[in-house]
């Protein structure tokens, strides 16, 4: 007969609190108040202060998951975040860690990764099958035959061992915020309150920063000495306002010059919030993870860590089970033998390792059964306690550049305090061992010297106290068999095969098997692989090393990372009137302006006989001022403007030093020292660049003021042969053709406002007038206009319309109608560009592009068939069906009724006249003529009207 | 992401600064070898260690500074300001 | 010709539009602790000249503080925007009157100079009362701590990935930024500020002027 | 090049993997055969690759394969995989815009299909398909062009609207109402994913079944040139007199080369990667956004795999950065609103040789006997298996195949750059 009672089936609220213990003294669960959820559907409670998985082990709950390759069932080991088999899904949020996350009310709780139910999973595979899933088997298996691994890799996906995301997953609330502390303490136990109590004390500002939902670190679940020093501290914590104390929140990872993101959750009204810490010092007090022991049956339910043990019977007061061997071989392990006899759980056996005694394998199906010990006997239990050891969670140190070393004695590794960055110290447990007082003395000594290097303190460098290892035996394996890494369900045998298979380094081993790459991050999982690994080559683990600790420290919502959205947008001042006037929007950047109005055609036809506006604030412009802007401009075009005239305006391209065209505009001298310039609108921030980088770099002797007025000034330019009439009837500037040519620039008033630029100008091709006025008066003076010009028919255009203005014109667009590589030559600049100046910018490259002569050029492009417009990117295909160019713009012109384009074309079918083939994108061929860019007007007459 | 220590503006995330790459003498348009003005405008030295660049404090004093960098540990040991020279030291 | 009183406007939609001095203002007014207005009708007016020579002396504000002084009669607020670059900030409608002033003052250092009449390209809005570090750090990555941005600090940075003018200008002891930006941006920065603030209580509240 | 197997070892295919060694292995206690041997390092060898990536241990495989030069020592100073082919984000496609890129890509898909079987090792090239969103005019005109060059090299790919986007990924935001609104894609159905790991190795398994010998924990500290040609390495453990060294240390090309006395086009900057928490696959296809510089795919694992463009700085420092976490995650929530809770697990970086044109570097160099593969940037994992097979041949023969021929060191001198950067920067 069997000495452990058999579990009773009942509903499940008749058994919520069934294992829960009578008070406790450092119990942090309020038995006044109850919590209601659901677990797969069923209903159950909790106290508020409950983890998700102590309310349902306090209701008798003792399989939580499956596991990720064999479905095996899995159930509490660390009842901390980092428990591999407490994982859930609660509502939307996949993945959470169910021994960490605190009850809340309603929660719906549900296991991951079970088909159809936690109790019954139809993909538990059992002992057999698995060895033929052992490590690699992926690799050695679907290979043949090639069109059946799509078939395999879709079942591969079914078995994935994780939560789930639905789509129309309700938003989060998260918050970012940036923070300057002098200080930050990662770790909330002992060693950490008393650092940060220090730090404070001597004038530091400080964030102390818990993982648990308390501070107090192991504190918490001692004996009465603990807890009334735990009390103590905390009073002391309390007592300084400069400490930030973040509970529920965790140091993410240390990057340079201490950036540190801190995530914190618990935040009331926020899912999740990112504090991005720029911290003068930062003091590492993880204190230590409980290492499991690998031995056969280790991943039962029921096998659990003596740390697990202490919190459950003492945060929560939940009885772990009923019939218990302990398997110690420390002081922790001791006391969870205390810890379960007064929980009133029987003590079966204590296997004490200190003097040699050992656990070889756990026995049962869905839980512990019966426990098969070193010398052969065998106990019936339910429970069995392991405490073997520690893992320095050396993260953070790592991060900061620090290389911890193995020290056998203790059995774990410890930092390398001559590693260490000025920056960066530990203190707790991470460092040394000792009792409460000799951890607080040397967090003490740490607090203060971490606020003198923060600067918060002009005494001299503290003497920090030496904080000894203690000896531990070194346990890390039975040799039995067992799980090395209980999310990834990788055994010791896979790593020891892996090995074997010449996977024998740490790095590869951690690939070739995946152990510690689970969501604990190796913080449970690494230190065993690498013994395991190094019992397998017949080196040491010193030798044998560890992975690299990579950041996060514990995973991190995307909503966090991501925080609010700071996407800036840019409007123009008319961007009240464009909404209102049914404008289609158009992305252009930051930008958002109209791309048309509803009938670009019309838009066109109405720019070609009358007059339309077009709002064309995005334009970049500089002012340029001082005696030295005619040298910058002769620099930076290839152009020359040593020769520009008061009053002038002239159109200039920039090319970059490799000859590349960079940015193309009109720029106008206003003045003797004055010249207004005007750029691209997506180029107007990277020109602004360039200018000041050939100023400040090159010639720093010059004397030139750039200021970006881009948006000082809302630009519209009025377009058509009744711009004139138009705009005469809201200026004072005298706008004779007589006075007032082609390509010059007047400033005056306009619609009642001052300081307003004109410059006449075409890229249209129609006699224009681009008017910049002061930003304020701008949807003021375009409703102006559009009033004034009611009985002329005047309509607002967009920049769809402009595009097949400009494209009528063969104004070529940089970046659409030029790439990457297009040099100047290639860009229908011949005319443009004065090699016979001493420099500017690119001016090698040219002459030498010149020179070769074997360019592609950029032409005028027209399909036979009118009625077909090539689509942009169509390639254009020499006579042996290679690619001989592509079509760079093209469009159906309203005003010649057919097709136009322009295209970038090898030199030798770049002769007007020359017929080519495109290939359109159906596959289809079309013959097209090559002719000059400029499609309408190419005499120009509609502009010097 | 490192501190970049602005002679002007005092350290700054990296991210407000715009990298212009390591600094290069520019050849004499008029007389330089293609070989010369493509080594100027491709080669780099690309060390792993020091190396003096040039970067743009573009959400900041909009300075372009030179700036003495170690590409391995981010450790920066001498900023001054491109045209003036002037360092954190110097600056008002 | 024909033409109708022109009115200016922000880059900032108000809430209660109404016009004065030429602008169209919001009419909200707040009382609360935590406010955001938005100052753009003041005159702005950007400064060049050497940064550590007679213009600095002239001007008496040194890069990276602001001060304030009066200019041809009128109360003006002076920042060190950027090494060799000030923003004078004054009442509505007096930026040419200042450039005329800054100029005058100007032209007896024999520096190279240029004053220039920003009003119109740029967007301006106050951030004030005592959280209102709290709602920046939201925003902004500066250490916003009297011991490093004391009042009377002025610095460039990020704001919500824009970048901005932070001037501290406390107001009678209440902690007060005044952030100046690109105008295109301006409502983008407000909605920005405002949703950084939200669970500060940040309010709008009407153009309030320099006083 | 002549061909020798100086240590009696038999080239040739071990046992191979499959269902039935699987089962056997299984059932028995069999242990499995090593994958590659710890072989003795030797003074001499007939051709020194440096680099135990993908490149160098495929041009190792396809050396002794198919040329029969055999004497071949690839060293890598730590272990095999542990730069740029194990960092990358093992996405594969072929739709790139130049024509030259196009056939070389194809080229290497075309291996990656074959792969496994060829390798006899499962790499897992799970052929998903390849999104490129476009956000904007710009970028879908782009799209297009790759299209039609894709097309006329024989390459699947074609331009899709929201609608068919929709129906491929669904959770992707194809309202129209982003701030980044997708108006269209580049499909290309044979992009994918593959297991890089298991690329390394099957080529390390490989190489040294055909004789070639892997040397880790190997550093060279130096290369002898005499004369204006190659005559050996210096290492941490000894000197190997060499004829001929090929450079394929990627991110460390430039200070690899600067031991031959070869400069180089190339700087060197990180590109950082992450990888989230597992859930349920939803996410059949790579997607990727040039403008929003960010890529996505799902695992077989469940887990999300992100990349970006690289870091805008030289660097050889793969600490990474938390700038580069929020951007990843703002980003990925833009496009994908739903996918908020999901936490980022990991993040890591690897180096990229970035070149002024994003395209590589592969060839001989002035200094005779002394090859590069490199200028791999972000886009070199991908070319793995067809750039080991062309400079084998171009290790073999003196100079490159035709395949190759656009992407000597040459070109920069003589200003004819192959224009990728439009395809690259984020193409991944």
């Amino acid at each position: 007969m069997s000495l452990l009672p058999t579990p009773r089936r009942t509903r499940a609220t008749d058994r919520a609190d069934a294992e829960r213990l009578p008070p406790r003294a450092g119990e942090v669960i309020d038995r006044r108040r109850t919590v209601g959820f659901r677990w797969n559907g069923t209903p159950y409670t909790g106290h508020p202060g409950d983890t998700i998985v102590s309310a349902l082990a306090a209701a008798g709950e003792r399989v939580f998951s499956r596991s990720y390759k064999y479905h095996r069932p899995r159930g509490l080991l660390t009842a901390s975040y980092l428990d591999p088999g407490c994982v859930v899904q609660v509502g939307d949020e996949p993945n959470v860690r169910g021994a960490h996350r605190l009850l809340a009310e309603g929660m719906d709780v549900r296991s991951q990764n079970t088909w159809p139910s936690l109790r019954f999973d139809v993909r538990a595979v059992n002992g057999l099958a698995s060895r033929f899933l052992a490590t690699g088997f992926y690799y050695k298996t679907f290979i043949k035959p090639e069109v059946l691994w799509p078939a395999y890799e879709k079942v591969l996906r079914t078995f994935v061992h994780a939560g789930e995301v639905p789509p129309d997953s309700a938003p989060g609330v998260y918050d970012k915020r940036y923070a300057h502390p002098d200080v930050v303490v990662a770790g909330g136990g002992p060693a950490g309150m008393a650092a940060a109590v220090a730090a404070a004390r001597s004038g530091a500002t400080v964030m102390l920063v818990e993982e648990e939902h308390q501070l107090g670190g192991h504190l918490r679940w001692g004996g009465p000495a603990e807890l009334a020093r735990l009390a103590e501290l905390r009073a002391q914590v309390a007592a300084e306002p400069a400490i930030e104390v973040l509970t529920d929140a965790v140091v993410g990872a240390r990057f340079d010059d201490n950036g540190i993101p801190i995530v914190a959750r618990g935040v009331p009204g926020i899912d999740e919030r990112l504090v991005k810490a720029r911290a003068g010092v930062l003091v590492v007090a993880p204190g230590l993870v409980e290492r499991p022991y690998v031995f056969a049956g280790n991943d039962l339910p029921g096998v659990v860590l003596s740390t697990a043990v202490r919190r459950l019977v003492n945060l929560h007061a939940v009885r772990p089970g009923r019939r218990a061997v302990v398997l110690s071989a420390n002081p922790e392990g001791d006391a969870a033998v205390g810890d379960l006899e007064s929980a009133g759980v029987e003590v079966a056996e204590v296997v004490d390792a200190r003097r040699g005694e050992s656990v070889r394998a756990a026995h049962g199906r869905s839980g512990l059964r019966v426990v098969e010990l070193g010398d052969g006997r065998r106990v019936e239990a339910d429970l069995l306690v392991t405490a073997v050891g520690w893992t320095a969670p050396t993260s953070l140190l790592n991060q900061s550049g620090d290389r911890p070393v193995y020290e056998p004695r203790a059995a774990r590794f410890v930092p390398d305090p001559t590693r260490m960055p000025e920056n960066v110290l530990a203190a707790g447990g991470i460092v040394g061992d000792g009792d409460v007082d000799a951890l607080v003395e040397h967090a003490d000594a740490v607090g203060r010297e971490a606020a003198r290097r923060a600067g918060r303190s002009a005494s001299a460098a503290v003497a920090v106290p030496a904080l000894p290892v203690a000896d531990h035996p070194e346990l890390f394996s039975a040799g039995t068999g067992g799980f090395v890494d209980f999310s990834e369900d990788v055994s010791a045998k896979d790593i020891t095969t892996a090995a074997a298979e010449g996977y024998d380094s740490v790095e590869l081993v951690k690939r070739y098997t995946t152990a510690t790459m689970g969501p604990a991050q190796g913080k449970l999982e690494t230190v065993n692989t690498v013994a395991v690994l190094a019992a397998a080559t017949g080196r040491t683990i010193a030798e044998t090393g560890t992975t690299t600790w990579r950041p996060m420290w514990a995973p991190v919502t995307l909503g966090a990372l991501a925080g609010r959205s700071h996407e800036p947008v840019r409007y123009s001042p008319m961007q009240p009137w464009h909404e209102r006037h049914g404008a289609v929007p158009l992305i252009a950047g930051q930008w958002i302006r109209p791309e048309h109005y509803g009938d670009p055609a019309g838009e066109v036809t109405a720019v070609r006989t009358g007059v339309g506006i077009i709002d064309v604030t995005p334009l970049g412009k500089l002012d340029l001022r001082g005696p030295d802007v005619a040298s910058l401009l002769d620099l930076l075009y290839v152009n020359r403007w040593s020769t520009l005239g008061v009053g002038k305006v002239r159109y200039g391209v920039m090319c970059a030093e490799d000859g590349v065209v960079m940015d193309d505009g009109v720029t106008g001298r206003l003045g003797e020292d004055h010249y207004l310039m005007s750029t691209t609108s997506s180029g107007a921030a990277t020109v602004w660049e360039w200018v000041e980088n050939w100023l400040q770099t090159a010639h720093p002797e010059w004397r030139v003021h750039v200021t970006p007025v881009t948006t000082a000034y809302a630009s519209t330019n009025i377009a058509g042969p009744r711009s004139r009439e138009l705009l005469g009837r809201l200026t004072d500037v005298d706008l004779d053709p007589e006075r007032f040519g082609y390509m010059q620039v007047r400033t005056g008033r306009v619609a009642g406002v001052d300081g307003c630029v004109l410059w006449r100008i075409g890229f249209t091709g129609e006699l224009s007038y681009e008017v910049h006025v002061p930003a304020g008066y701008g949807l003021h003076v375009w409703e102006q206009l559009m009033a004034a010009g009611a009985d002329l028919g005047v309509r607002p255009f967009g920049v769809e319309a402009q595009r097949v203005l400009r494209l009528e014109k063969g104004h070529a667009i940089v970046g659409q109608d030029t790439d990457g590589l297009t040099q100047g030559f290639s860009a229908g600049l011949d005319g443009l560009i004065k090699l016979d100046k001493d420099d500017f910018v690119g001016l090698p490259e040219l002459r030498w592009q010149r020179e070769r002569d074997t360019a592609p050029r950029l032409v005028g492009l027209r399909p036979l068939d009118g009625m077909v417009v090539p689509p942009e990117a169509s390639q254009i295909l020499d006579r042996a069906g290679g690619i001989a160019g592509r079509v760079t713009s093209s469009r159906m012109s309203p005003t010649l009724g057919r097709s136009i384009g322009l295209a970038q074309l090898d030199r030798e079918l770049a002769e007007v006249g020359t017929r080519v083939t495109i290939r359109l994108p159906d596959g289809r061929d079309v013959t097209a003529e090559v002719t000059s860019p400029v499609h309408v007007d190419p005499e120009g007459a509609r502009l010097r009207v | 992401m490192m501190l970049l220590p602005c002679p002007w503006c005092g350290p700054r995330t990296a991210t407000e600064f715009r990298f212009v790459g390591e600094a290069r003498p520019r050849p004499d348009p008029a007389t330089a070898t293609p070989e010369q003005w493509r080594h100027y405008l491709y080669v780099h030295a690309n060390p792993c260690g020091w190396s003096t660049e040039t970067w743009y404090h573009r959400a900041g004093c909009r300075r372009y500074l030179s700036v003495e960098r170690h590409t391995l540990t981010h450790e920066i040991r001498a900023v001054r300001d491109a045209a003036t020279g002037t360092t954190a030291e110097a600056a008002p | 010709m024909s033409e109708q009183t022109a009115v200016a406007r922000s880059p900032i939609a108000p809430a209660a539009p109404t016009v004065r001095h030429g602008w169209e203002v919001d009419a909200t007014v707040t009382v609360g602790p935590l406010t955001l207005s938005d100052e753009t009708p003041l005159a702005k007016v950007s400064v060049r000249a050497p940064f550590d020579g007679a213009a600095r002396r002239a001007l008496g504000v040194r890069y990276g503080r602001t001060g304030r002084v009066d200019l041809g009669g009128e109360g003006v607020l002076i920042a060190g925007a950027g090494p060799g670059e000030w923003l004078v900030l004054g009442a509505p409608g007096t930026g040419a009157a200042l450039v005329a002033s800054l100029e005058e003052l100007l032209a007896g250092t024999g520096e190279f100079t240029s004053v220039l009449d920003l009003t119109h390209g740029r967007a301006l809005v106050r951030l004030e009362g005592a959280a209102a570090p709290r709602v920046l750090a939201g925003v902004c990555a500066i250490d916003l701590a009297d011991a490093v941005t004391p009042d009377g600090t002025a610095l460039r940075t990020s704001v919500a990935a824009v970048v901005t003018d932070v001037v501290r200008d406390d107001r009678a002891g209440v902690r007060s930024y005044l952030l100046h930006g690109e105008r295109s941006s301006g409502q983008y920065l407000a909605d920005s500020l405002l949703e950084a603030g939200a669970g500060a209580g940040l309010e709008v509240t009407g153009f309030r002027g320099l006083g | 090049m002549t061909s020798t197997n100086g240590d009696g070892h038999r080239p040739g295919r071990r046992r191979g993997y499959s269902a039935w060694s699987l089962l056997r292995h299984g059932l028995g206690r069999e242990e499995w055969p090593r994958a590659w041997y710890e072989r003795e390092l030797r003074g001499s060898y007939d051709a020194v690759i440096i680099g135990g990536g993908v490149h160098g241990l495929a041009t190792a495989y396809y050396l002794a394969r198919d040329h029969g030069v055999r004497d071949v020592a690839v060293l890598d100073r730590a272990y095999i995989g542990s730069g740029g082919s194990g960092r990358n984000t093992a996405i594969l496609r072929s739709n790139y815009l130049t024509p030259e890129g196009v056939r070389f890509y194809d080229r290497s898909v075309k291996l990656y299909e074959h792969l496994a079987a060829d390798l006899n090792f499962n790499v897992m090239f799970s052929q998903r398909g390849h999104l490129t969103l476009a956000h904007n005019d710009a970028s879908l005109r782009t799209m297009h062009w790759r299209t039609e060059v894709n097309k006329l090299q024989g390459v699947d790919s074609e331009v899709i609207g929201p609608d068919r986007i929709s129906e491929l990924v669904p959770y992707l935001d194809t309202s129209g109402e982003a701030r980044y609104p997708i108006l269209g894609a580049l499909y290309h159905p044979p992009g994918g994913i593959v297991r890089h790991d298991a690329v390394v190795w099957g080529y390390a398994r490989g190489a040294d079944a055909h004789g070639v010998h892997i040397h880790q924990q190997t550093e060279v500290t130096g290369i002898d040139v005499e004369r204006g040609r190659v005559t050996g390495v210096q290492t941490n453990r000894g000197r190997i007199a060499t004829p001929v060294v090929l450079n394929a240390t990627a991110g460390w090309a430039g200070l690899v080369s600067d031991m031959a006395g070869v400069s180089l086009p190339i700087q060197t900057s990180p590109l950082q990667a992450a990888v989230t928490e597992p859930v349920r696959p939803f996410l059949d296809t790579v997607v990727v956004s040039g403008t929003l510089h960010v890529y996505v795919s799902q695992t077989d694992r469940g887990e999300l795999v992100f990349g970006a463009s690289v870091d805008p700085f030289a660097s050889y420092s793969m600490r990474g950065s938390l700038e580069f976490a929020e951007g990843i995650a703002g980003h990925v929530l833009e496009l994908m609103p739903a996918l908020h809770r999901i936490r980022l697990l990991r993040q890591w970086a690897g180096l990229c040789d970035m070149t002024p044109d994003y395209s590589p570097i592969m060839g001989p160099t002035p200094v005779e006997g002394f090859y590069v593969d490199v200028g791999w940037g972000t886009y070199g994992f991908k070319a793995g298996p067809v750039s080991g097979e062309a400079m084998a041949a171009c290790l073999a023969h003196g100079k490159p195949p035709e395949i190759i021929s656009a992407f000597g060191l040459d070109r920069f001198g003589d200003g004819r750059l192959v224009g990728e950067k439009g395809a690259a920067a984020v193409g991944h």
